[in-house]
């Protein structure tokens, strides 16, 4: 239970991130959720490959034998990262055009859906 | 966006080629120590997006322009496919290392954990062709998303 | 409280409770189950890449084809951001 | 002769890799000429299609193949798999004819339909970005890999829908679809993450083998949750399809033809989660998600045709009528799953009456939505094109002018609808019979859905093409040879599908139907040790 520490803060971020994207009417907010969704997700993995008292998979200055955490979650998790940023800077240029538009970034003051 | 005062250009320009030179650093030994391409490269984009801010969105767009950058960009992303290409002509295989273990510049796989600076084959120029890419890449975002809210800034 | 609100609240909450007791079922933290492919790349990364970094070697060797994914998708950013902040006259 | 032997062997890696390099090259190629880029892409599609055949006969012919990339060593190492590997079995490359169709299509359509606007160097970039893409879900046989050939779509098609920046609906729709997207994509990536920690693989048919061995955990369950849904919410099936018909409405018309086969391409990545991977497990007698596919599929189809009815835009009514034809394929492996579990648990998907006509039925479904919804796009973009109007209360009066347009309308809208001789009456066929035997009900509302269906058609038939002519559409002309010769090719396949449907579906449907029920197959490699 105690050892289970860090997965719980796992799934704080991920519910702290679908609070944000769910209740938040500002898109920026919801973008904000987004991030803090992704971040757990990251953590997620990060932390799925550790193993106790063990050093990162690097043998430059280590000896051969010592335990090493997993290297496959940090190198998903770098690409991860990536694609968070990617597609963090597509939403972001979504919204400056629709700040354009509408000169709000308020859910209730953009477009209202016509069917 | 308008540049900032002397005294942030000065410190811009001076930690500039710092940050550049660390990021080559991450980028070159990625293979060896914690880094590698993507790393370098946004620690080099942030020294240029530092420039960007100090100097103003418009001085950097006087220097270079952002059809440049989506230029190197695709020099940097053909050199990784190129190299995952040519390892169908000499490794039989797409994506393979075909350049570990072949002595000569690349040197042999070391016994014992201790592998240098040439002996990861395709691995250094795959972070360099990555590196390249990150660097024009996140930098050209950053400088078009700022052009594009300066020239909001203008028009209302 | 309206109709939408209620329905995003029981969503999350159901979200959460499966997630807590997920959380709570894993493998303790820092001792993993299974080692199968892990314990492979840690044991034969320099022999196979000549790399000292593990996580480069599986970032552009044995899982290199991810990371080409990964360089296309920042290059779709790059295109995608550059394509709607172009100019719409010609 | 020695090099193109070469080049098929290495023909799984070439299909997403020349694609990606037109990409890259697509940039540089636009600085010297316009007209030369937009052949470029054409070719690169052309030569990525010729591969897809050539791998569809090679697959049909001799059983599912694996890919391995980085290495010519063995492929099971350790008894685990280390690398990515793409796996192409009779249902991936089904998927990817159908993916390569359309996004040759929608390149040859794009270059008279796009010419006037700018950007177009990103635009062609995208397109084939968004078409590797696809076609890596489609091909690929690592989970990981699949998560980020989900995103390289999701990002391009997302930044394609938002092509005309000048709309605020499109960019709400972009802003909209990225959203939703990346929420699905990264429960997606959870499922996977939680997969991984338990089995230490990536590797889907691995990790099907691990899961057919230990049994169906807690964990196992609640990734399988977060799997279908998230696939199901980026195929657009109700209760969240409140996306797709903006993406599809507001996005260009050629893109709209893409993003079908891109919400396809989710669709299988759902069938190969819960058939495959699951495969083992899933089919017991006490896990049914039969039921709950039939009853999505059944309000997926109401809501489309319901919607459908009190649309007054083109391309929405044509979204709307998508949606309801995604139900279909719901509705179909659904049945196809319930008849096994209802059945006494002797009997599996091969052996139960009725159980393999649904599954036939469903994937020849997946085609023929594709072809013929994608028609109607372009149907309406020519419209779009030729009268810069969407609305059909203000169109009217077109088929005096537009000839070949009103046929393939006309093609369209009976194929849509079930009649024949076309494709869709085809595969609606199989599906009426399947679901009868389940129970009548459903097969009654799917042929009441396929009728208001066609009433819906005949309506907007009326009101674009028939009627009085208008004066302010005496000049419009025929739309450019290139846009016709694109609508040809896709009326071409659903009639020659409409007339020769047997042959089909037994060199196409049935066989990527057996991979689809017998995960055997596909793991075949993994325990045979190759």
């Amino acid at each position: 239970m105690i050892a289970n520490i860090p997965y719980l803060a796992v799934a704080g971020l991920i519910i702290i991130g679908l609070y944000t994207i769910l209740f938040k009417k500002n898109l920026i907010k919801m973008v904000i959720g987004i991030t803090i969704l992704e971040s757990g997700v990251n953590l997620f993995l990060i932390t799925l490959g550790y193993r106790l008292g063990s050093i990162a998979p690097i043998f430059t200055g280590n000896s051969e034998d010592a335990l090493m955490s997993y290297p496959v979650p940090q190198a998903l998790t770098l690409t991860s990262i990536v694609i968070g940023v990617a597609v963090l800077a597509l939403m972001l240029s979504l919204i400056i055009h629709i700040y354009r538009h509408h000169g709000s970034l308020h859910v209730s003051k953009i477009g209202g859906d016509d069917q | 966006m308008k540049g900032m005062s002397t005294i942030v250009k000065t410190i811009a320009n001076i930690s500039f080629p710092i940050i550049t030179i660390y990021g080559l650093y991450i980028i070159a030994h990625g293979h060896l120590t914690p880094g590698g391409g993507f790393q370098g490269g946004a620690i080099v984009a942030s020294g240029l997006a530092l420039i960007a801010v100090a100097h103003g969105s418009s001085w950097i767009e006087s220097k270079i322009k952002e059809h440049d950058l989506s230029l190197f960009e695709s020099l940097g992303a053909l050199a990784f496919i190129g190299l995952a290409f040519f390892g169908i002509i000499f490794g039989g295989v797409f994506f393979s290392n075909f350049l570990v273990d072949t002595s000569m510049l690349f040197g042999n796989i070391p016994v014992g954990g201790a592998a240098d600076i040439n002996t990861g084959g395709t691995l250094p120029l795959m972070n360099f062709a990555v590196g390249l890419k990150v660097i024009v890449g996140l930098f050209a975002i950053v400088l078009v998303m700022a052009l594009a809210t300066h020239k909001k800034e203008d028009s209302s | 409280m309206n109709r939408r609100n209620m329905l995003a609240a029981a969503f999350l909450t159901i979200v959460s409770v499966f997630l807590l007791l997920g959380m709570l079922l894993i493998h303790p933290f820092g001792s993993p189950t299974s080692q199968a492919m892990d314990q492979y790349i840690i044991d034969n990364t320099v022999e196979e890449t000549g790399a000292n970094n593990g996580v480069t070697s599986v970032v552009f060797d044995y899982r290199g084809f991810d990371t080409l994914g990964e360089a296309t998708v920042l290059f779709t950013a790059v295109a995608s951001v550059v394509m709607l902040f172009r100019r719409l006259k010609k | 002769m020695n090099i193109i032997d070469m080049l098929l062997a290495h023909a799984p890696a070439l299909i997403i890799a020349i694609p990606l390099l037109g990409a890259f090259l697509t940039p540089l190629i636009s600085r010297v000429s316009d007209k030369g880029r937009n052949i470029f892409a054409i070719i690169i599609l052309g030569i990525t299609a010729l591969f897809v055949f050539y791998l569809a006969s090679d697959v049909l012919a001799n059983g599912p193949i694996t890919y391995v990339f980085g290495s010519t060593a063995e492929t099971v190492q350790s008894s685990t798999v280390i690398r990515i590997l793409f796996e192409i079995d009779a249902l991936s490359i089904f998927m990817a004819i159908i993916g390569i169709i359309l996004a040759f299509v929608a390149v040859l359509y794009s270059y008279a339909f796009m010419e006037k606007n700018t950007g177009l160097d990103k635009y062609y970039t995208l397109l084939l970005l968004m078409t590797t893409g696809m076609l890596g879900m489609m091909l690929t046989g690592d989970m990981f890999n699949f998560f980020v050939f989900l995103e390289i779509t999701s990002i391009a098609s997302a930044a394609l829908v938002a092509f005309w920046t000048n709309k605020s609906k499109a960019v709400e729709a972009g802003f909209k679809y990225i959203v939703i997207s990346t929420v699905g994509a990264l429960f997606v990536l959870f499922a996977i993450a939680l997969l991984y920690g338990q089995y230490d693989a990536l590797n889907m048919a691995k990790i099907a083998q691990n899961l057919g061995l230990s049994g169906f955990t807690f964990l196992d369950k609640i990734a399988l949750v977060l799997l279908i849904a998230a696939l199901a919410m980026k195929g657009g099936l109700a209760p969240m399809h409140m996306w797709l018909p903006d993406a599809y409405g507001r996005a260009p018309a050629s893109i709209s033809l893409l993003l079908v086969g891109a919400t396809q391409a989710s669709l299988y990545g759902l069938f190969r989660i819960v058939f495959t991977v699951y495969g083992d497990v899933i089919s017991l007698p006490t896990v049914s998600i039969g039921w709950i596919l039939v009853l999505l599929g059944i309000i997926t189809m109401l809501i489309g045709v319901v919607m459908a009815i009190i649309q007054t835009e083109f391309k929405r009514l044509i979204a709307y009528s998508a949606v309801a034809e995604l139900g279909y394929m719901a509705l179909a492996i659904g049945t196809g799953l319930t008849i096994v579990a209802n059945a006494d648990p002797t009997i599996t998907l091969q052996t139960a009456p009725f159980a393999m006509k649904a599954i036939i039925g469903g994937l020849f479904h997946v085609i023929n939505d594709a072809l013929d919804v994608g028609l109607l796009f372009l149907v309406a973009g020519a419209v779009y094109y030729a009268t810069k109007e969407t609305s059909l209360n203000r169109l009217g009066g077109l088929a005096r002018n537009m000839k070949y347009t009103t046929v393939f309308f006309i093609i369209g809208l009976l194929a849509v609808s079930g009649l024949p001789p076309f494709n869709g009456f085809a595969s609606k066929l199989l599906i009426y019979e399947s679901t009868y035997q389940l129970n009548p009900i459903l097969s009654i509302v799917a042929i009441l859905s396929s009728i208001l269906l066609l009433a819906i058609f005949v309506k907007v038939l009326h009101a674009v093409f028939l009627g009085p002519a208008l004066p302010k559409f005496e000049s419009v002309r025929e739309v450019p040879k290139s846009m016709l010769v694109a609508m040809a090719i896709i009326a071409g396949i659903i009639i020659i599908f409409g007339l020769f449907p047997n042959l089909v579906v037994s060199n196409l449907i049935e066989p990527a139907a057996n991979a689809l029920v017998n995960n055997n197959s596909y793991l075949q490699w993994l325990t045979g040790g190759i």
